[in-house]
């Protein structure tokens, strides 16, 4: 394990100085995320016209460097990207915290890519993951109009 | 399978009752614990030991991997279909409390039926009498027939549009009786009626496949799985487990907690309150594990030979009389001896350290419909053999001459 | 009292924590086991292990003496009047849960008060919250001051006649404040309104004597205190246990079950349904044995001396933030770092071998009136050291480097 | 641990063929006793007089041989005695199970000493000194008119 890994210096920057804090303007969707061991807790409000492509996304929330982190790299990564390319992205960087598999989506921009990647040191520390990825499932369950809180205890 | 090796697992057998080898045919009650098991918990204490599921640092996290790897490992080895349909809880006699306080506080009113059997351990009764004073519910109780065994008729015939669920043991830890659970539930599910099974006989001894059982809740105790005490493991079936209420509140089954309300998360979690027992389910790991390296196949081909040999032994005392003599037995034979009270048996007998145990073994409806207050029992487990039932019918012979002189 | 020599009898400090020594200071969470504790239930299992109050066979005899004893070495060391008032639960939530049940269902109807404080941990308020659901119950909470107390003001404020039952925690697992239970008994006690004490963190690091503090009902659970996972005690004054009805319902803890009622025995029978944690009650008489010879006293000497300077050592780093400034403290110490969540101090600090707990702790309401989510606890036991805290603050101001970079 | 000192044959006897063993007639006092773990049951029917003398006492029940043999016994022993007396014999009953006291009741004959002594080899059998007590406590219960039956499994 390596501290070095987990605080990079772009997560720091993105914990001190979250991208897309706020409630964004003409959002459609919206869900609230909920970790409940530790209190993390994330709202995401998602702008999807449509033809399905993410106009605008922006969240609220309180949590450790890691969580916010996480929610500021995945609204500036997904913003204007189709939902299914987002989905993809979500996919990909689920399977990176829990595999180690790289990154490999075309539509990202190598900065993109470098950020989103710097998310990865997450994976060496289990108990981070669930504040890495409570965004992301918010996102979706955002996306898919789920009534229930996204909730990183659920079991499966 | 070779006995002796499996025998020499258990640490237990290598100490003296009363001078003598320790004979052990108390497994119906609770089995003896092999040693990696011990040693696990020994292990888990002195080197991996912290809280679960609540703190970020190092022992936190290895610690709730293995508690959590162990409810896969008892997903896969009942063939489950996710894991929050595995509770972890005190015993089995929680299981069936918590079936019947959340089941019951939803689902049942006034009038409503709750349909068990006479061959019913207290723990799938109580619960339910509970229910009954609480809400005004009925209990109505399947026949037993001579042979010990519920058919499939008696609990046919108890059925009505007012039967709200169905509680049945696997396997009677009085007579050794077998139910055709899988044809119960068959029947329920035509009926739209859910059924708890009381497992707590029926997990160390029978292969467990819930989709083939097709049950709703299937209650367990470790302790009897050659596991550790303290704990139990209730399966629920998710479509249960999502929309009954919570059991016990406190740490750990909250989501979000405020002074007007809170809300809770889904299963396990929700049953899960407070700090649970990790030591001891992290020790059961090794206890599944063991029962796979033996091979369930084995143990019940095992079980089954020793138990058919105690049950003619037996037979050949004509002063004998075996409880019940059930077509698919267990390995559990109940007897009593003509003149002489199962307890005087059980002390006798343990003087030349044959375990076994006499009483109504928490079944008080069967007993007295069988019009005794008590009888002696032999539940047999994996290190059981044929010698075991040698020296318990030698016993018994020292009782004859004991009450006899 | 030589603190390397107690620290040496519990084994999980020969181990490295990411090739660090082990500060453990997550206590209240849960503490670590001497080697005595874990030996005592090897040996359970190896040599004496049987259910325990059903057989009359040697070993069911040995395990029940050895069961019971451990409920009147308890008796004893918290001196309660009768062995009756022992009863053996899960953990401290169980206890909780049972008093919330049994009282609740007997004495609480729609419109009474319950009333708590805000630094109730959940287990001593979500039992309660289910009353209220259930019966339309009314929670009142007492409010908690700038420095983390509840005042005995507060409580006497909000008593109505309609106040069926108090419950509060003696040391608050959070802020540290130990509550003036004494004082709220005597109160309560002029209205004969019945305390429930949380007693979780009061009981591994304060003298407990019942007769003294006079409360109704004290909760407690054994891994805090040095002992097993798995098993709780509830003490319950014995005008309780007469009047209130049983909880979980199964064998062992009935009287006469007929198939159209059944009776129940007195308590602590009534109480302890199914089969009981033989193994973790035996290994927890080992438990009071090792705080009887360290000497519970020398005890909260030592841990004052170290919160002290806990206390003074992290006051010296401006961007620390301690939670509450209780004048009367137990070993606890909650506290937030300018700029720094928790959860990442938390994983900083366990690089460096040092285990703390991180979150809301079971306090929600705690947390919401602070207005944080979460804070960092430091939590000390008997083998901590001035040391440790020096392993700490070292720890922290590795945190201040890596966010500040 | 030795049988042949608990199953001796006075005990046998007695649990064999159980002195009375009926519903004496003209009790004015009864009360019922149980061992819930093994499932013993007694029934003690007395006839306490004026002037407080053990006129007729007599059992029902089932049970072990100790049960049984320990009830017999009891009836035995403390009809027509006072009952201060009875009392006291059911104290040095009880001490005699508990750490093995010697039996010091001067109105006992030699026979009913030797007999109440046979059931000392109980002493060694913790398990069964609930069988061998059962009897006496529901006889105090009966005495004192307490309404809970007798139940062996109180805690102190
Ligand atoms: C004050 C307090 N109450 C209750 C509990 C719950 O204890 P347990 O989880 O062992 O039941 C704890 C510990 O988590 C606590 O600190
Ligand atoms: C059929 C049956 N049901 C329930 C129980 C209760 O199990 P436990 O006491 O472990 O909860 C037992 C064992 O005592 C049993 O044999």
């Amino acid at each position: 394990m390596d501290l070095k890994e987990l605080y990079q210096e772009i997560i720091l920057d993105h914990g001190k100085n979250p991208r897309n804090k706020k409630r964004c303007k003409g959002f459609n969707k919206q869900a609230e995320g909920h970790n409940p061991l530790c209190g993390d807790k994330v709202h995401i409000f998602l702008k999807l016209n449509k033809e399905k492509k993410v106009e605008d996304i922006s969240f609220e929330g309180e949590g450790c460097a890691i969580s916010i982190a996480s929610a500021s790299i995945m609204t500036e990564t997904i913003k204007g990207k189709e939902f299914n390319v987002a989905k993809k992205i979500l996919e990909n960087f689920l399977n990176m915290l829990k595999d180690g598999s790289k990154l490999k989506i075309n539509s990202l921009s190598e900065d993109q890519n470098t950020t989103m990647k710097s998310l990865s040191g997450v994976k060496q520390f289990p108990m981070r993951v669930k504040c890495a990825t409570l965004a992301w499932h918010t996102f979706m369950h955002a996306a898919e109009e789920k009534k229930q809180k996204a909730n990183t205890e659920k079991a499966d | 399978m070779d006995i002796k090796s499996v025998k020499s697992q258990f640490p237990i057998f290598k100490n003296k009752i009363n001078g003598k080898s320790l004979v052990y045919l108390d497994n119906a009650n609770s089995s003896q614990k092999p040693e990696r098991v011990i040693d696990r918990i020994s292990k888990f204490y002195s080197k991996e030991f912290s809280n679960i599921g609540r703190s970020v640092h190092t022992l936190a996290v290895t610690a709730t991997n293995r508690f959590e790897e162990t409810r896969d490992l008892v997903k896969k080895y009942i063939n489950a279909k996710s894991r929050e349909e595995i509770i972890f809880t005190k015993n089995a006699t929680e299981g069936m409390n918590l079936v019947a306080s959340t089941y019951g506080e939803k689902f049942i009113n006034k009038g409503d039926e709750i349909l068990i059997t006479e061959l019913e351990h207290h723990a799938n009764y109580v619960p339910w009498h509970f229910l009954r004073q609480k809400k005004g519910a009925v209990i109505k109780f399947a026949k037993c027939n001579d042979r010990g065994e519920v058919e499939i008729d008696e609990i046919k015939k108890l059925i009505t549009n007012k039967t709200k669920i169905i509680g049945i043991t696997h396997l009677s830890n009085v007579t050794g009786a077998i139910l055709p659970v899988k044809k119960i539930v068959d029947l329920a599910q035509t009926k739209k009626i859910p059924v708890l099974v009381d497992g707590c006989q029926g997990a160390p001894h029978l292969k467990l496949d819930m989709q083939e059982l097709g049950c709703d809740f299937y209650a367990m105790s470790c302790h009897k799985m050659y596991g550790p005490t303290g704990v139990g493991i209730l399966y629920a079936k998710k479509q249960w487990v999502d929309q009954l209420p919570p059991y016990q509140g406190g740490g750990g089954m909250i989501e979000e907690v405020k002074k007007d309300n809170i809300t809770f998360p889904g299963s396990p979690t929700k049953y899960e309150a407070g700090t649970l027992q990790t030591a001891e389910v992290v020790g059961f790991s090794e206890s599944i594990r063991f029962i796979q390296d033996v091979g369930i196949k084995n143990i019940m081909q095992h079980e089954k030979e020793i138990t058919e040999y105690g049950v003619q032994e037996l037979k050949k005392n004509n002063s004998i009389k075996i409880i019940g003599d059930p077509k698919n037995r267990g390995s559990i034979i109940s007897f009593t001896i003509k003149g002489i009270h199962p307890h005087d048996i059980a002390t006798i007998l343990d003087e030349d350290g044959v375990a076994i145990r006499a009483g109504h073994h928490c079944c008080q409806i069967l007993h007295e419909k069988m019009g005794v207050t008590a009888t002696a029992r032999a539940s047999l487990g994996v290190y059981n053999s044929k010698e075991d039932i040698d020296a318990l019918s030698n016993a018994i012979k020292k009782c004859n001459t004991i009450f006899n002189k």
